[in-house]
């Protein structure tokens, strides 16, 4: 048994337009020390499935089923205040955006030390030293003053900082990062990943990286899911999706890769259209209206939901083409396109 | 029973003790004696100040008399009519114990005369007495000697001189200019806050605008006073209270007296009038206060009188009245200007139709007579915050509709009706005003004392008043021969001629001869209505 | 509200614009007016709300026929309904019956139901124009403010800032009182009607101008207003072509929570006396009357529910209109 | 900060001219259009049969003979140096701020302000605690319910309440509870605090509730708002991330950010009805400001209308000031410069 372990999670909201499957059985699983990267577009399911494994649907208008299991302890079915409890100590979660998740009547020092007494029964004094010492390890200079300071008076990068210092302050084992980089600066973003590495050595947790953004992922991640449509639809080491992938929807991610010899805009291989509604999911395989090469599976694409089927070595992939034809399509069509220049 | 304080005292007594617990649903305009002019202010007054005379207490035609009050006996007119000499008592004393001489009293007169100081009180004086051309009141020319008007040959002795001849001096020495003021006391516009009592009251506490309360003066000597019992040992009166609230308690009994004394509120008589019991703590006077229309020959067609006449003739007299307040709140239906309760008053009606309904077949025939056959439109006032006003203006509207003469309706606030709109001469001319509604209360109850203010052309002014449209030379003459008569009965005949003329001349059309209905207190004795103070005789009430 | 995923803010991550968006074909393409209406029929509150307002203008256009089939003309006295001395109607519940379905009023025995039917034709005249000059005002200053912003929209604000520190209604009695009875070729009632509405109209429109001058700000900042200016456009042409048709929307959902404001002002100064001359009849003198007869049920209670229903309806209506268009500004 | 306040206090004062320019020139340049004479003007204020000579004496020592401008200069004189009132036997100070003597009765307008502000006070910070109070939680507890019974409900009540004219419920309460029931004084019922706050707090129970009422329901629905934006802001999540229970993040985190919003519209709000609830102390006869302004009104009585509006007027000002201070506490972002 992994550390981690989610089993055909489904989370589902009940709208008044119709069923949102915004999860719809998901599994996976992660060990303690190592890092998976959720890989999708928005809407794709990923934050809700990190929202998910948090429990911080519970109470809501969310239907979850499914099963996630965290160091051996069911989530699903546990009540609020056991995963509450687990919350912020044993699993704990960077936000994307750090200027809009923390509160801005309250100081940097204030917020973090809330969360370490929410865990830890100690003194204000004890919770604050604990808080100027995390500062410390993020890596923020003068930590004793800048403690005081608010989340506006920050630079970006340092509030990143400062969410990561709140998110490890009681060790979590489990730590998830949601688009950690996104709101920031190409060299800051480095830096926060360089951070997030060095910590997670350190602290020797669990790390779920979730982006859009196959390039953040690709150094700190051992495993990746690639979601569409609120379903996996590529598993695999690092090595598989970046060297081996054989679903088209991930050759489309890396092609969408922004690299630093290009435009930002300029994409390889674009993904036309939109990610799909999750009310009226399209019939068969989710991505079959934007798959360049959905006509090959002979309308099986159009009626038939694919399978997550393992090729080798852990690797799962829901397409209905064939393994050889993927593996052709990529070695002949796609890798040389990415490969140019 | 209802009206029996009309006719006689109810719940009579000479018990002495207690206190009496009044209400008014506004304020004073002010306690000082030289600056008030509301009729329930002259009659509450006499608590805390005497008059040279007053009118007699008590129910009964005699309260419209006049006797002396710190005047030994009434006044002495000289052969010509324009001195006029009274003699008071002797032992009379203020609060603080010091003598009160004829001085006293031409010196309250005399500061009287300045209504830049005292701008509400009345200025019959001002314009009777003979002042010197350089007096302007006892502050600002405090040298110069005003005996040429009033003067003090003795101690006990007042003398008035007048501009010309006048008979109703005794009524106008009743009002409250005649009260004595110690000189070394007075201080001008502020001695209202403590003005120096010499009746049997005098002032214990006085939060202006709110409350104040009256104890027993020891330094009156019940001998010098006849009039009054001072039964109570307190008064306390409540200012500003909620006119429905003070209803309610009026009828419940935890106040005993409406000061105001003009009437109850709409719910209230919805109350009252059903209930036999109530109704029967009631009484329900006429007094001498006219509602009217007044039909200003200013503009076009009115400058006709035929046009006049066919507004007497459209008008319903009957939902006047109850635009009014109907016969038992609002009046008598009134056919000519006097009312009633004035002395040697005669009811007369040049524009009678049947069941009061008015004519519609003569008011065409007089609309054809001035040449507008279908009707004309003009524009009628009212003053804005007096519901009863408003009404009448709709039901004028609705009567003269009938014959074809259009009202426009216009309200106005009180306090700038008579100064800027249907009291101002430009505005009323430039606005094509034709019809606005007045009323009018007797100062006192004889012809001078409620027509001259009301009928007499040469008052007019610029602005503030009261008469726009009666101009009729005849009708000055007869008033300056009326004025001028010293014989009461010949005298109360030249005042029905002038009212004759004013109806003839069709520029007021009467409403209502008002009645108020008033409720006698819980606990109240010695209560009785007076004609001349048109209000129950409040010196006269005890407690049990 | 549609915003389909609201899970008590816990799956803000998958916001209704990427359902919307996602939810896709059917709605792309779509302006924005036919998304808020198909939000708006999905409102059964707002719409009940809308056919009430339909339904009292209708009664007010129509009010001359509708008296004379149910009621009497409303200035008509009917004084044989009334007790001489009380002055109160005779009938039980204030006459209300076949005849006057109401009840007559006290003192003249004016039929109630037709002055209230004769007073909606005041009030929702009333509201509607003076929302209309709230707007005129409102958006005038509220894009030049906006759109020129720098001293332009210091002296702006400050000018809304005073109107905020007035005590409006004082202010509106003093004016309402002062005023003439003849000028700008009116009088009567034309004109008094006509000086409510400008006086209601002024004192209301900062609370459109605020909510003009954010729009305009931040529309001054999008793409096409920038492509216009950098294309050389003129400010005229900005602002009119670019700025206000985008405009229209919230300035037409303000409007509508406006026109009930402005109503229930014209009602208090009526309230006060300072309102339309008797005797045209309007609620709020109608309730004024009322205090002095409080006893009479009929005639406290069918005026101030005159007010209340009509006042609800436009709120309901106003409210919807302002969720179908922008389900987040609730 | 201090600079800010200054600033702000100039500004106040520039206001408070404004203002008191524009109220005088009702008062004296519409009627003067109209054609109002200064005898018209001064023959508003003096008794029944007033001669024409009083008429003249009162508008000379009314000023009504001097221009606009030296008339409004007077005015300005009276508030920053005080005034002389002439009183017959001797001349009177009205120390600053002088707002002059009222026409009608003599007395110097602002002790009559002064006098009537502990009724407005009253009113005002009694509605005020409980509509606070009750708008809040309920606002608060809609937005946590959304779509409940609870939150239709109030919701409804509040778009009601809103919708309601308070000389409409005014009265209402008065003939059910006061008239009807009996439970309730009647209008007009007044007692000081000091005299007796039992007394003080049973008077004005009916006018408090209803003027509280109508506040409450917008209160409700503004907070209600407020807290449906806030919860679903991210940094609610971060604090349920933390592991803080829910309670505290309703409190310590929603509605903190929530109610901050509330607080500038409850300065003026609170300004305003200070500064005299008008339609309130009208429909429950309270003597107030709001009745003092409406009687002012009526009288035509220039001094006190200056005096009542200037003041009303003064205390938004005073308000929002206080409010904008007190924001820059509340919201660290916001810096006062």
């Amino acid at each position: 048994m992994n550390f981690l372990d989610v089993k055909d999670l489904k989370i589902h909201f009940p709208t008044d337009d119709g069923l949102v499957r915004s999860v719809d059985g998901l599994s996976f699983g992660l060990e303690r020390g190592k890092t998976l990267g959720i890989v999708g577009e928005s809407g794709s399911g990923k934050s809700v499935t990190s929202l998910g494994i948090l429990g911080l649907h519970k109470g809501g208008r969310a239907r979850l089923s499914g099963e996630i299991w965290l160091d051996g302890e069911e989530l699903i079915g546990a009540s609020s205040e056991h995963v509450r409890r687990l919350r912020g100590k044993k699993m704990a979660m960077i936000f994307q955006d750090p200027l809009s998740s923390m509160h801005p009547f309250y100081t940097v020092g204030h917020q973090i030390i809330e969360a370490y007494r929410i865990h830890n029964d100690v003194s204000k004094q004890v919770a604050r030293k604990h808080a100027i010492d995390m500062l410390g390890r993020v890596g923020i200079p003068e930590p004793a003053r800048r403690v005081d300071s608010y989340p506006h008076e920050f630079s970006g990068g340092m509030r990143q900082r400062a969410m990561i210092a709140m998110a490890l302050s009681c060790d979590p084992e489990l730590l998830i990062a949601d688009e950690p980089t996104t709101a920031l600066d190409v060299t800051v973003q480095a830096q926060i990943l360089d951070l997030m590495r060095d910590l997670q050595r350190e602290f020797n947790s669990a790390l779920i990286i979730i982006t859009h953004d196959l390039g953040v992922v690709a150094e700190l991640s051992d495993d990746i899911l690639v979601m569409y449509g609120g379903k996996c639809v590529e598993y695999g080491t690092t090595e598989d999706i970046f060297y081996r992938p054989e679903h088209p929807y991930t050759w489309g991610l890396l092609g969408s890769m922004p690299r630093l010899d290009r435009e930002p805009t300029e994409r390889l291989l674009p993904i036309k259209g939109s990610p799909p509604s999750l009310i009226n999911v399209p019939p068969g395989c989710a991505f079959h209206p934007r798959c360049p090469y959905a006509e090959r599976t002979k309308g099986k694409a159009d009626t038939e939901v694919p399978a997550l089927a393992e090729t080798e070595g852990g690797h799962l992939v829901r397409c209905h083409l064939d393994r050889a034809e993927r593996q052709s399509l990529w070695e002949n069509e796609i890798k040389p396109v990415l490969e140019t220049q | 029973m209802a009206n029996t304080a009309l006719t006689q005292t109810y719940n009579p007594s000479t018990k002495k003790g207690g206190t009496l617990k009044a209400a008014h649903s506004a304020d004073w305009d002010s306690l000082d004696p030289a600056d008030t002019y509301y009729g329930y202010s002259f009659n509450f007054g006499r608590y805390y100040w005497r008059t040279l005379t007053t009118y007699k207490t008590g129910a009964g035609p005699d309260g419209n008399t006049v006797v002396p009050d710190l005047a030994e006996g009434l006044g002495q007119p000289s052969p010509d009519g324009k001195t006029w000499t009274y003699k008071i008592k002797s032992g009379l004393k203020f609060e603080d114990g010091s003598p009160i001489t004829a001085k006293d009293v031409a010196y309250a007169v005399a500061r009287s005369f300045d209504k830049e100081t005292f701008p509400h009180g009345p200025s019959y004086l001002n314009e009777l007495l003979d002042w010197p051309k350089d007096f302007k009141g006892v502050y600002k020319t405090p040298d110069v000697d005003y005996k040429s008007a009033v003067e003090a040959t003795d101690d006990t002795t007042v003398v008035f001189h007048l501009k010309k001849p006048f008979a109703s001096m005794d009524y106008v020495v009743q009002m409250p200019m005649t009260a004595p003021v110690p000189k070394d006391k007075d201080t001008g516009a502020k001695y209202k806050e403590k003005v120096v009592s010499s009746g049997p009251y005098k002032f214990e506490t006085n939060e202006i605008g709110k409350r104040f309360t009256l104890v027993r003066n020891d330094q009156w000597d019940p001998a010098t006073d006849p009039n009054r019992p001072a039964l109570p040992d307190r008064i306390e009166v409540q200012l500003n209270v909620n006119a429905d609230d003070l209803d309610n308690q009026l009828i419940s009994g935890s106040i005993q007296l409406d000061i105001p004394g003009t009437g109850m509120q709409p719910a209230a008589l919805g109350k009252v009038l059903p209930d036999p019991a109530l109704k029967a703590r009631t009484d329900n006077p006429t007094i001498p206060r006219l509602w009217y229309v007044s039909v200003i020959p200013e503009n076009k067609p009115l400058d006709n009188i035929a046009c006049r006449k066919a507004v007497m003739w459209a008008a319903d007299r009957v939902a006047n009245q109850t635009a009014f307040g109907g016969p038992v709140a609002g009046g008598e239906i009134a056919t000519n200007v006097m009312p009633p309760p004035i002395v040697g008053q005669e009811k007369f009606d040049l524009y009678a139709t049947p069941e009061n309904k008015g004519d519609v077949e003569k008011a065409k025939q007089a609309l054809a007579e001035c040449g507008q056959p279908n009707g004309f439109a003009t524009t009628m006032t009212f003053r804005s915050d007096r519901p009863r006003e408003k009404a009448l203006a709709e039901a004028m509207q609705q009567a003269l509709a009938r014959v074809g003469i259009k009202l426009t309706l216009k309200g106005f606030p009180s306090a700038a009706y008579f100064s800027d709109y249907a009291g101002n001469v430009n505005y009323v001319k430039e606005n094509g005003i034709g019809l606005a509604t007045h009323g009018w209360g007797s100062d006192w109850p004889d012809g001078y004392g409620f027509m001259q203010a009301i009928v007499d052309s040469r008052t007019i002014r610029d602005a503030g008043n009261y008469n726009l449209s009666v101009k009729n030379p005849e009708v000055d003459k007869l008033i300056d021969q009326a004025s001028a008569e010293l014989d009461a009965t010949a005298r109360a005949k030249l005042w029905v001629e002038v009212d004759k003329k004013v109806m003839e001349d069709a520029s007021i059309l009467p409403v209502v001869w008002a009645k108020s209905l008033l409720m006698r207190g819980k606990g109240v004795t010695n209560l009785a209505y007076n004609e001349g103070q048109s209000m129950y005789d409040y010196v006269l009430l005890g407690v049990e | 509200m549609t915003a389909p995923l609201d899970v008590s803010g816990s799956a803000a991550e998958a916001h209704p614009e990427s359902v919307l968006v996602g939810a896709g074909k059917a709605i792309q393409g779509r302006s924005l007016t036919r998304i808020a209406w198909m939000r708006l029929r999905r409102d059964k509150i707002a719409l009940g709300g809308g056919v009430v307002v339909v339904l009292l203008i209708l009664v007010a256009v129509f009010s001359s026929p509708i008296i004379s089939l149910f009621g009497h003309p409303p200035l008509e006295f009917h004084q044989d309904q009334i007790d001489q001395n009380t002055l109160l109607p005779k009938g039980t519940f204030g006459g209300m019956g076949a005849e006057h379905l109401l009840g007559v009023e006290p003192v003249n025995g004016r039929d109630v139901f037709s002055r209230i039917v004769a007073g909606a034709w005041i009030s929702l005249l009333i509201g509607f124009l003076a929302t209309i000059v709230s707007v005129i005002i409102g958006t005038v200053m509220g894009v030049v403010a906006g759109y020129f912003g720098g001293w332009v929209d210091q002296i702006i604000g400050r000018i809304m800032d005073v109107f905020l520190a007035f005590p409006l209604l004082v202010f509106a009695i003093a004016l309402v009182g002062v005023m003439p009875n003849e000028g700008f070729g009116l009088e009567g009632d034309g004109l008094r009607i006509a000086m409510l509405i400008f006086i209601i109209g002024f004192f209301s429109w900062p609370s459109i101008g605020r909510i003009v001058r954010g729009q305009t700000l931040s529309l001054r900042e999008r793409e096409f207003v920038d492509a216009a200016r950098s294309l050389g456009a003129r400010h005229g042409y900005i602002l009119f072509r670019e700025v206000l048709p985008n405009l229209m929307a919230p300035i037409l959902v303000y409007a509508t929570l406006l026109i009930p404001t402005n109503i229930l002002f014209e009602a208090a100064l009526s309230f006060l006396g300072v309102g339309i001359n008797p005797p045209t009849p309007t609620w709020g003198g109608m309730l004024s009357e009322a205090v002095r007869f409080y006893t009479l049920p009929h005639f406290v209670l069918f005026p101030g529910l005159a007010i209340f229903i009509t006042v609800l309806a436009f709120n309901l209506f106003g409210d919807g209109l302002r969720d179908a268009f922008d389900p987040r500004a609730h | 900060m201090v600079t800010y306040i200054i600033r702000r206090l100039i500004g106040a004062v520039a206001m408070l001219i404004v203002i008191s320019m524009v109220t005088f020139g009702i008062f004296f340049v519409v009627p003067q259009w109209a054609g109002a004479t200064p005898e018209a003007l001064a023959s508003r204020y003096v008794g029944r049969a007033a001669t024409p000579e009083t008429v003249a004496l009162i508008a000379e020592r009314l000023g009504f003979n001097d221009p606009v401008v030296v008339q409004y200069g007077r005015f300005v004189k009276g508030l920053v140096a005080g005034a002389e009132y002439d009183y017959g036997a001797g001349v009177e100070q009205c120390p600053a701020p002088c707002f002059g003597y009222s026409f009608i009765s003599g007395q110097p307008v602002w002790p009559d302000l002064v006098d009537r502000m502990p009724v407005t006070f009253s009113l005002a910070i009694g509605a005020a605690i409980l509509w606070v109070l009750a708008g809040i939680s309920v606002g608060v507890l809609s937005a946590l319910r959304r779509g409940s019974f609870f939150d239709r409900l109030s919701m409804g009540t509040a778009l009601a309440g809103v919708s309601l004219p308070i000389f409409f419920t005014g009265m209402i309460s008065l003939v059910v509870f006061s008239y009807g029931l009996g439970w309730t004084p009647p209008g007009g019922a007044w007692t000081d605090f000091t005299v007796n706050p039992a007394q003080w707090a049973y008077n004005l129970l009916l006018p408090w509730i209803t003027l509280a009422f109508l506040f409450a329901a917008t209160y409700a629905r503004l907070t209600r708002a407020g807290m449906l934006e806030t919860m679903g802001e991210d940094y609610i999540r971060t604090a349920r991330a933390k592991g803080l229970r829910e309670n505290q993040v309703v409190v310590r985190h929603g509605l903190r950010a929530a109610l901050t919003p509330l607080l500038t519209l409850f300065g003026i709000d609170f300004g305003l009805l200070i500064g005299g609830a008008v339609l309130t102390e009208t429909t429950y006869t309270l003597p107030g400001l709001g009745q003092f302004a409406i009687l002012a009104i009526r009288n035509q009585d220039l001094p006190q209308v200056m005096g009542v509006v200037l003041v009303a007027a003064g205390f938004v000002v005073v308000a929002s000031l206080v409010v904008d201070l007190l924001y820059a506490v509340v919201d660290p972002r916001v810096r006062l410069s």
